[in-house]
């Protein structure tokens, strides 16, 4: 990787996380927003102490993938702004240095906001879930939702529903990381056997690559017109 | 800027005072509550703080229709103050409650409506925080505010008759301690409304001092003004 | 020398409408060309294709010496574009937004460099200034000095002179005037004839998707743009 | 009312039905992903049939709030497109003829949403939907929705982070009307009383009464700059 | 007969920054304003609190006899804005635009005033077109058709000439002179002094806050605009 590609993808990340610590609005947003699926839930579902537990993996997956679809529209809606999709294609970088600053930028605001969720949410439903393990899966399973988001998004804002698109596209596409994510999880929640944990560790590792390297092809046709 | 009124200073006095009478009340008058030992005497800050943080977000809630009708941005930063205010009494509220959960129901939190209404109400404010950051207007961003706090004053108390039914229909049974009714006795009682009294003279030395608060940044800013210009 | 812009028999289609229909064009280095035609020609959509945004759907496109769609990424190094919009981020000032682009096109001696186009687009006391507070020429201004940051060799100007005042207007004429002075190619559209009369070494008008009629300075001497431009719409 | 009165309202909402129905866009969007994020739960809640019975009036109602909050973000969008708002800021009608046509225009959106959501879930999980009562909860609990959702999505446009901001505003005002549609739907579907589902359809009534009545008083000071 | 726009010491701020500062203006019914000033002089804006789209920060502002905020409701009747955006649905059609804004103003005879627009803007043949699909200088001409289609009595105008070619410059100069004809009044802001001077009957100069300057056309008569805007920058 030359030093030009490595400088693109800073300026790109850079870019957004300038615009971001500025304001923090969308860090605020996602948080406030992810409690909020939190007691929902409870009152959609008013589920018991004992299927809660069974179901915290679950419900934090899905938490996440809220919030992360909504930081990942706003972040791609920054660039249709003033047309500033049309200067980053008019720019004379490989466009998947752009792919990956957006991904990295979309991954930092994903993990910041998990970061405050989990000790969040283990204080609400009294459980522990500071397991290195569980810290891991989260990493993996964001890494792999980035990846294939930042990609969707950056198709779904030049259409035309480009407000509601964006799930739509994602929520299909992610489902074997978004359930392998949250079996890995509830394994390490539950206490399972490293054996049986295992297998959905795998197949994150493998969406993980499978999706970053297929981003990494696709991105330049995506972002094309 | 104009120095502290008088009345201010006999408030921050009052407060001070009232506050040291309202704790060595609640741990030298008030009885140890006999089920719960020494925790209970959380009980009697959680009540006041509780109390207050409702009656500013009602304060908010009138001081905004006021804003709307005379369109004064002093409404405005009045609302802002109360809002401000009572999301930090309301979340010591929470903490205080928090804390004392542990040894009562041997959990910080538990999905019990109450708590699960109180929470929703912190989130009602913490979103009319966002709002008003999103918007560079000051008059716009008043006019926002007050129309979201009127909403959320609607919210509340509905939200509380709303979750009594949901008590009767569903009784919830709370976490592993169980709870047995705390018995008041005369002297708890006479604590508990001293202390709410207390801090309701508390909350309103604050509210006076943020008012001033908003009322400097806002000279500071025409000062500023006038040297860049 | 071979030609720096070099359009055969281009199609453009919308669904089932034609814009641009078998449209041929040549731009030799150093050249300024005028794009006029009435509104809805095809200019906007002729100078996204030539810029590699958007896709001929027929037709070969040649920019700098390389084919588009193909090979952009080499054309892009080359280009510097002003287009509808003002391409820049509403949430970064002035100067972060020159900064992220500068960077993008690997820009040598950047903030000297930002520090120049700022004072040469009048924005140096606004460069703190997030871009979403500026005024609707001072976006414009911003971003003419976005398309030239780097220095390009190929300038494709889309209606530049859009809401910017005489201070800023006779900027950038000096601007065009001295990079089409230095041997670069520039194709500008306007609707104002006579500051194109003024700039440009040739005239083309774009009409019914074929340029219609097309006359250099030189040719025009003895005649006037406006009439010329009407002969060529009306024939 | 006067005629020139309903005839702006009218306008409004037929501005919004034309364009959607050419289209279909936001329509196909809400249903798709109003499937999805029942399959979503599916999957991450792993409900086994007994729990899911019980849970079937909060996924419903889940459901419908997200959906919702994805076309009240897109009915409002629109508006702010090319200044639009500016437009009809500008015309000399009663502003909260504006606020009706919007909501009515988003109700009949929402409707058309649950008609087809309603038959679906009741095939994929084998539930019988079909109680007038149940129908009724619905149509009660889509008024609140949609009433306090045109204000919010009115005020929302019109901040800088209006991607995000409406659910944030949104959800927590709209908890009593949730959880009375909630409660109410569970008291139809699992046959309790009538008694015992009285008071959360009045509950229901009377916020629908007080947001159409609030919405209408200050949607003036929303849509004024 | 009261004045049509009566200002008194205008002051709009965003945040720490002053933009209007103290500004007086007066149109009487009749009269066509040019505005004119450089770049963030603060015309948009001005206009902008006239068309009752933002708010004063101080100051007494009235228009057609009305007060402002307080009265918008009466002004809006007879106001008729063009924009820096077209303030146009893209998801419908040019007719649907019109019917659309027709009804909310209650425009009489709506049909036949639409037909009448479109043909005046040039916009027939595309009526059935969908706004998103229109060039920029078509949207602006819809634009236009949408400010006068209730024949509107006081007309603001912000660059209004943006993106329009020969045919339709010269339709909304026609536009332009009869209504000024017809005893409306007109404030127009522009960069294009040579149109600007074509048309107006004043010249307004927004500098620094406050007019900095104002002339009739027959107190400029012997003089040039150019050379009377760059002294009231100046001075
Ligand atoms: C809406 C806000 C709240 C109000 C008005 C409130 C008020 C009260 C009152 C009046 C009592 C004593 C009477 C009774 O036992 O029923 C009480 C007890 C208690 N509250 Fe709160 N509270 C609020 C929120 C919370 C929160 C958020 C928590 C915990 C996180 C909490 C934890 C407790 C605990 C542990 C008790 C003792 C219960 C027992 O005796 O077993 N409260 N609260
Ligand atoms: N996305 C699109 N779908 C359908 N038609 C389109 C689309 N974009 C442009 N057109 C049509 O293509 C034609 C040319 O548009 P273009 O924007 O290139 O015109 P232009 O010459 O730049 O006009 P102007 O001077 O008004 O800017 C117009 O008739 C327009 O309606
Ligand atoms: N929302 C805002 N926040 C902060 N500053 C603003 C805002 N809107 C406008 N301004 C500032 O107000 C000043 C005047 O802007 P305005 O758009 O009125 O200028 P203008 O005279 O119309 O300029 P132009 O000729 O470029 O259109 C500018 O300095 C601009 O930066
Ligand atoms: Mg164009
Ligand atoms: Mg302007």
């Amino acid at each position: 990787m030359s030093t030009s590609y490595l400088r693109a993808i800073l300026a790109v990340t850079w870019k957004d996380l300038t615009a971001e610590l500025r304001s923090r609005e969308l860090l605020s947003a996602m948080l406030v927003f992810s409690v909020l699926v939190l007691l929902i839930f409870y009152f959609a579902l008013e589920l018991d102490v004992q299927t809660r537990s069974e179901i915290t993996a679950g419900a934090l997956w899905v938490t996440f993938a809220f919030a992360g679809t909504l930081g990942l529209n706003r972040s791609m809606a920054i660039e249709k702004d003033r047309g500033c999709l049309d200067g980053l294609l008019l720019v004379p970088v490989d466009r998947s240095a752009i792919y990956f600053g957006k991904a990295l930028s979309n991954l930092a605001f994903m993990l910041a906001v998990e970061a405050i969720v989990l000790p969040l949410y283990s204080i609400m439903y009294n459980v522990n879930l500071f397991y290195p393990g569980l810290l891991g899966v989260t990493l993996l399973g964001s890494v792999g939702y980035t990846a294939v988001g930042t990609l969707l998004s950056a198709m779904s804002v030049q259409t035309r529903t480009r407000d509601v698109l964006l799930p739509i596209l994602l929520f299909p596409v992610i489902i074997p990381v978004f359930v392998a994510a949250v079996k890995a999880s509830g394994g390490f929640l539950n206490g399972a056997e490293w054996s049986e944990i295992i297998p959905w560790v795998n197949i994150l590792l493998v969406y993980d690559v499978i999706f970053i390297a297929v981003a990494f092809m696709v991105f330049d046709f995506v972002i094309e017109e | 800027m104009s120095p502290q009124p008088r009345l201010l200073h006999v408030l921050n006095i009052l407060s001070a005072l009232l506050l040291a009478a309202g704790t060595l009340m609640v741990f030298w008058y008030a009885p140890v509550e006999r089920v719960m030992g020494a925790v209970q005497k959380l009980f009697y800050f959680h009540v006041a703080t509780a109390w207050v943080g409702m009656i500013g977000f009602i304060i908010a809630a009138v001081v905004a229709i006021l804003y709307l009708v005379t369109k004064d941005l002093k409404w405005d930063a009045i609302n802002v103050a109360a809002v401000e205010i009572s999301l930090v009494f309301f979340f010591i509220a929470i903490v205080l409650g928090s804390i004392w959960a542990r040894p009562a129901w041997g959990t910080w939190w538990t999905w019990e409506p109450r708590l699960t209404t109180a929470a929703i109400l912190e989130m009602i404010y913490l979103a009319y925080l966002l709002l008003r950051q999103g918007i560079e207007d000051p008059e716009r961003r008043a006019r926002f505010g007050a129309v979201y706090t009127i909403f959320g004053g609607l919210s509340v108390p509905l939200t509380f008759v709303s979750i009594r039914l949901f008590r009767t229909i569903h009784p919830v049974i709370i976490g592993a301690g169980g709870s047995e009714k705390m018995n008041m006795t005369g002297d708890m009682v006479v604590t508990m409304l001293f202390n709410i009294a207390v801090f309701s003279v508390i909350f309103i030395t604050l509210f006076w001092h943020r008012i001033r608060l908003g009322q400097f940044a806002e000279q500071v800013e025409r000062r500023k003004l006038q040297l860049t210009h | 020398m071979s030609p720096s812009i070099e359009v055969t028999r281009l199609v453009k289609r919308f669904g089932l409408k034609n814009v641009l229909r078998g449209l041929d064009f040549q731009v030799q280095s150093g050249e300024f060309v005028a794009l006029l035609g009435p509104n809805g020609a095809g200019k906007t959509t002729f100078l996204r294709i030539l810029a590699s945004l958007s896709r001929p759907t027929l037709g070969q496109v040649r920019v700098a010496g390389h084919r588009l769609p193909e090979q952009s990424a080499a054309v892009r190094r080359r280009l510097g574009v002003v287009s509808h919009l003002p391409l820049l981020y509403g949430d970064l000032t002035a100067e972060e937004n020159l900064q992220f682009y500068g960077r993008m096109y690997g820009v040598p001696n950047l903030n000297v460099r930002i520090q120049e186009v700022l004072d040469m687009v009048g924005l140096s006391t606004r460069r703190r200034d997030l871009v979403r507070t500026f005024s609707r020429g001072m976006q414009q201004r911003l971003a003419i000095g976005r398309a030239v940051l780097h220095d390009p060799d190929v300038m494709l100007f889309d209606e530049p002179y859009t809401g910017l005042d005489q201070d800023a207007s006779e900027m950038l004429d000096s601007v065009l005037k001295n990079v089409a002075a230095a041997g670069r190619t520039v194709v500008m559209t306007s609707h104002d004839l006579a500051r194109a009369e003024d700039l440009a070494t040739r005239f083309d008008v774009l009409s019914r998707g074929v340029i219609a009629a097309s006359v250099t300075r030189t040719d025009l001497q003895n005649s006037n743009l406006l009439t010329f431009y009407k002969q060529a719409l009306a024939g």
